[in-house]
């Protein structure tokens, strides 16, 4: 139902926040009907990186589908790697020994810290200040370096299976996480004293894009969105797995529900990873990585699952429908940006074209995880 | 060679002005910031401090297709994101280069498969590419080393010695 | 006579070709400062291949844009579309003919050279609201009703802190000015408190306004690339766009050159000691690092924001430092 | 506890459904939600007003397409933030004229789950304000994930 030109208010026009914006970190369309500089609505319209990631689901083997978990939150690939396979596991009844356990929450708060590093400076660039983009990158390449030696690949692992972890973790790998808690907290008061205390970016977040925890209730939005508004779900309390019940952090709220409070949000969220890291170094146990005697085909019993993991976004979940053969019946892939990027519209209504780019960047979208 | 017809004087050789210019084209292109997909990120980690196209006079990123003349497509060239694709193409003024940078934008990448709906298997389907950058996705030093390769086909000149694998 | 008149005409051509060249070679050699300082701050090289230390990369770039394809929109507004970059370069390059760089070298030695530099600088405005309105674009049109209502907001305080300088220094010569300021640097107007103490902060709105007058971040709504994609010239291509590069850093090196020139006592050396033209290069190129320096650290405000800082605090500040100025010479 | 009560009110809205309708309380460890409720499609609206009342958030609309049995399904997943428990609303329809009403005047943030069901299955949700494609070019008449989808 796009309304044509005449259909509208006669100072109205129709703008197109076309597939490729700077703003939008990727390709997503929004169609804004905007009066003067306020948006009076705004149609997003996306697809335009869709993969077919649910279809592949179906005509691959279980074990042929990790590689394409990795690819669609590809800033925080473990999670959904680890929402697929504590799935399948689930299915199959199969019990993960307690080290890969521990190795699977060290890799994938690591992947948190870098995914909120990515989106500190991404976040900055929208709101026009260039050089906290280079610093994070600093950091970030350093736990690029450590994913990398364990995994092999920098950007879309492909690490854990069925049953576990593919292959050990060694020394360099701990020495270098433990080197690296300690430089990435040196180094937040540096980014709190360079952002938090500017007065300019200040004033760009605060009681800018201010989402109720209603909103976030009715859109189902989920993560650092409906911490910023006071809510305190995290899937690792609210539905603990893996490792998660025996190690201890709190989980970072703020009820003031602007771009300030999600931007806060997610730096507390950076030092509790650093915290649960340190603490998983520490009690890592010995054993085995990987479960024994896991059939190499995998057939899991026929029916269905639901399993959710915290992923840097927000609530990752995959439903999963088995039909006892070797390829999943049907796989549902929920992603967290597809719902936090659902309430941009109402949110978004009555406010400047760059307060709503703000919001639209406090939300950290990725496009091909709204997608699929 | 005695067939070789003599070149009289009179006329203004524009081979030299030719490859002076290229030579200034190689070393400033600006790239189009568009990233489609996983590649992105990698293109941006080749634009920050530690690979730092810069160094290339790579670095300033033009968000509009009217002062690019570098596009690097990376990611997956969707059927929906095709047209668009092209109008960019065509907004670039003349000396226009495209890198087509990872698995997707080569060939469709992970995403080719037969019954597939949704994916354009290569952007070279829809316009003509200089530079294809291997990987899913490329590191940071392939999508350099592909600028370089970009940088030799322009100007004919290898800048830095091509690395043999062992 | 005639002998008269042929030196004159020689040293008019003279002064153009020297101002259109130092004026081209400064843009070139600040966008070059502009990506080697921010590469310094970020941890990295900057250009580093091209010519010695990176030395010949705005050459690069400029023989680029040169050599690019001029793509002119069909619907667009042609006439205006062309005349644009133009109305833009031109009122920089003429505001450097103004300003004395030393005590031989000035073009032109006029007596009203205040407001003449401040009449040119006005065109450039009407310049970027043509260029972004007549290139067919939804962004460049935003940008260019942005970029009008800054210049307006920002230019009442700037011509505020000018009249009440012309009052303390009773000329607007502005060679008269820096021979004001010769000594060591207590008798620049920057410190010169005795004649009003808001000298130093007439200075900073001196140099707000002057940063928000060349579109230079953190007020850069003229290009603010996050929201607008390229800003009012999103539609220009090759040397159209190399135009507006080029004035963009005349602009600042005017804003520069004359805040030196009023402020920090132009060819003054700060001890008194041999003055001349390397004193007011360094002054310059100090103050262009600083607005570099501006533009890399902050974020970008948002556009009410920068109007309600000039409306409501700007100029308050600029009206009660007129009438305490007026104040001081009354008594003393 | 509030999820019991909750429970009986959806038995009550099931059991006036079909025979096999009814309301069974699951352990979260094996399948991954506290409660599943089977309901006629008719009767989604109101088994999804008991869950707005009690605060639920919905997590995913999925559709399914049974070949086998000719019939497609869909399967609401609803989450209490408070706790974290899930109920799972089921409805099995037709396969021919698969219709299932919208519940996307209760909450909004089903409009897009609907419309990319629609994409993919050709469920048709009644009284949908928007249901063009949402992933698919906005031409496409074709059903990617049914099963007898031979592209």
């Amino acid at each position: 139902m796009s309304t044509t030109a005449q259909s509208l208010h006669e100072e109205m026009f129709v703008l197109n926040l076309g597939p490729q914006h700077p703003a939008t970190h990727g390709v997503l369309r929004i169609k804004l009907m905007m009066d003067g500089e306020y948006i009076a609505d705004a149609e997003s319209v996306i697809g335009y990186g869709h993969r077919m990631q649910e279809k592949m689901g179906e005509n691959r083997t279980y074990a042929k589908f990790l590689p394409n978990t990795g690819r669609m939150d590809y800033v925080a690939a473990m999670f959904n790697t680890h929402g697929y396979v504590c799935a399948v596991e689930k299915l199959a009844g199969l019990r993960v020994p307690e080290r890969a356990e521990y190795i699977r929450v060290i890799t994938a708060e690591l992947n948190r810290v870098a995914s909120h590093l990515l989106w500190l400076g991404a976040f900055l660039i929208d709101l026009g200040g260039f050089t906290p983009l280079l610093y994070t990158f600093d950091d970030r390449e350093q736990i690029l370096d450590l994913l990398e030696g364990l995994t092999g690949t920098r950007l879309t692992y492909c690490y854990y299976r069925f049953g576990g972890v593919c292959n050990d973790v060694d020394d360099a790998f701990l020495a270098g996480s433990r080197q690296f808690v300690a430089r990435m907290r040196a180094r937040m008061p540096m980014y709190h004293a360079l952002i938090t205390k500017n007065i300019i970016f200040r004033k760009r977040c605060e009681e800018i894009g201010p989402i109720t925890a209603e909103q976030c209730r009715k859109y189902g939005a989920t993560g650092p969105v409906i911490r910023g508004s006071g809510v305190a779900y995290d899937v690792r309390k609210a539905e603990p797995y893996g490792a998660y019940p025996q190690l201890d952090f709190n989980v970072p709220v703020y009820p003031q529900g602007d771009c300030l409070a999600r931007y806060m949000v997610r730096l507390d969220e950076i030092v509790e990873s650093l915290r649960l890291v340190e603490q998983a170094l520490d009690r890592l146990p010995g054993g085995p990585v990987m479960a024994e005697k896991v059939p190499r085909l995998l057939k899991p019993p026929k029916g269905d699952c639901y399993f959710n993991v915290e992923s840097a976004r927000g609530s990752f979940g995959v439903r999963l429908f088995s039909d006892g053969t070797d390829k999943a019946y049907r796989l549902k892939l929920r992603s967290p940006c597809f719902s936090n990027l659902s309430l941009f519209r109402e949110c978004s209504r009555g406010m400047l074209l760059a307060d709503a780019l703000a919001l639209l960047g406090s939300l950290d979208l990725i496009i091909p995880d709204i997608d699929r | 060679m005695e067939n070789q017809t003599e070149v009289p004087r009179g006329i203004i050789h524009f081979a030299v002005l030719n490859e002076a210019l290229n030579l200034a084209r190689a070393n400033s292109l600006w790239p189009m910031t568009f990233g489609l997909a996983c590649c992105a990120i990698e293109m941006m980690a080749t634009g920050a401090s530690r690979f730092d196209m810069a160094r290339f006079g790579c670095e300033v990123f033009r968000p509009s297709p009217r002062q690019s003349d570098l596009m690097i497509v990376s990611g997956t060239v969707n059927k929906k994101m095709a047209p668009a694709v092209v109008r960019l193409y065509d907004q670039m003024p003349e000396p226009k280069w495209v890198l087509a940078m990872g698995n997707c934008a080569i060939s469709g990448g992970p995403f080719k498969f037969p019954g597939q709906y949704a994916v354009v298997e290569g952007v070279d389907k829809l316009i003509p590419v200089d530079v294809y950058v291997p990987g899913c996705p490329p590191r940071p030093e392939a999508l350099i080393e592909g600028v370089l390769k970009l940088e030799e086909k322009l100007t004919g000149k290898r800048r830095w010695p091509v690395v043999k694998p062992a | 006579m005639a002998h008269e008149l042929t030196w004159q005409i020689v040293r008019v051509l003279l002064y153009v070709v020297g101002l259109i060249a130092f004026a081209a070679f400064n843009a070139a050699y600040l966008s070059l400062l502009e990506r080697k300082i921010p590469a310094w701050f970020q941890l990295r090289y900057g250009p580093k291949e091209v010519g010695p230390w990176g030395l010949l990369q705005p050459v690069a770039d400029g023989v680029k844009l040169l050599t690019k394809q001029l793509l002119v929109q069909a619907e667009s507004d042609v006439l205006l579309f062309k005349l644009a970059p133009v109305m833009v370069v031109v009122p920089a390059i003429m505001c450097l003919a103004l300003i004395p760089f030393s005590e031989v070298l000035w073009a032109r030695n006029i007596n009203v050279g205040l407001l003449a530099l401040f009449s040119f600088s006005a065109i450039h405005v009407l310049g970027t609201m043509l260029g972004g309105w007549s290139s067919y674009n939804k962004y460049a049109s935003i940008a260019a009703a942005r970029v009008v209502a800054q210049n307006i907001a920002y230019e009442i305080p700037l011509l505020l802190v000018m009249v009440t300088f012309v009052m303390v220094t009773h000329s607007m010569n502005l060679f008269d000015i820096v021979q004001q300021q010769a000594g060591g640097f207590w008798h620049w107007y920057l410190l010169r408190v005795q004649a009003s103490p808001l000298m130093p902060v007439a200075f900073v709105i001196f140099f707000i306004c002057m940063l928000a007058e060349a579109n230079r971040a953190p007020f850069d709504m003229f290009e603010a690339e996050s929201e607008l994609v390229a800003g009012a010239f999103t539609e220009y291509s090759g040397m159209g766009f190399g135009l507006f590069f080029i004035a963009e850093y005349a602009n600042v090196l005017v804003s520069c050159s004359l805040a030196t020139v009023l402020f920090l006592g132009g060819w003054q050396c700060p001890f008194g000691l041999l003055p001349g033209l390397h004193w007011f290069l360094i002054k310059m190129y100090a103050l262009c690092f600083v607005v570099i320096w501006v533009r890399w650290s902050f974020p970008r405000t948002q556009f009410y924001g920068l109007l309600n800082l000039s409306w409501k605090f700007l100029i308050p500040v600029a009206f009660l430092h007129l009438v305490l100025t007026a104040v001081m010479l009354k008594l003393f | 506890m509030a999820l019991e009560s909750l429970l009986k009110q959806l038995a009550a809205v099931a059991l006036c459904g079909p025979a096999e309708a009814g309301a069974t309380a699951t352990s979260h460890a094996a399948r991954g939600s506290d409660a599943e409720v089977t309901v006629a499609p008719g009767r989604v609206v109101e088994a999804v007003q008991l869950l707005d009342a009690a605060g639920f958030m919905v997590e995913a609309i999925t559709g399914v397409d049974w070949l086998a049995e000719q019939q497609m399904e869909v399967v609401y997943d609803f989450t209490l933030v408070a706790t974290g428990e899930r109920v799972v609303v089921r409805t099995r329809v037709p396969r021919a004229q698969p219709e299932v009403p919208t519940i996307s005047r209760i909450y909004p943030g089903a409009d897009w789950h609907e419309r990319e069901a629609h994409d993919f299955f050709g469920i048709v949700f009644m009284g949908h304000p928007n249901l063009h494609p949402l992933l698919l070019p906005e031409d496409a008449d074709f059903h990617p994930l049914r099963k007898d989808f031979g592209a």
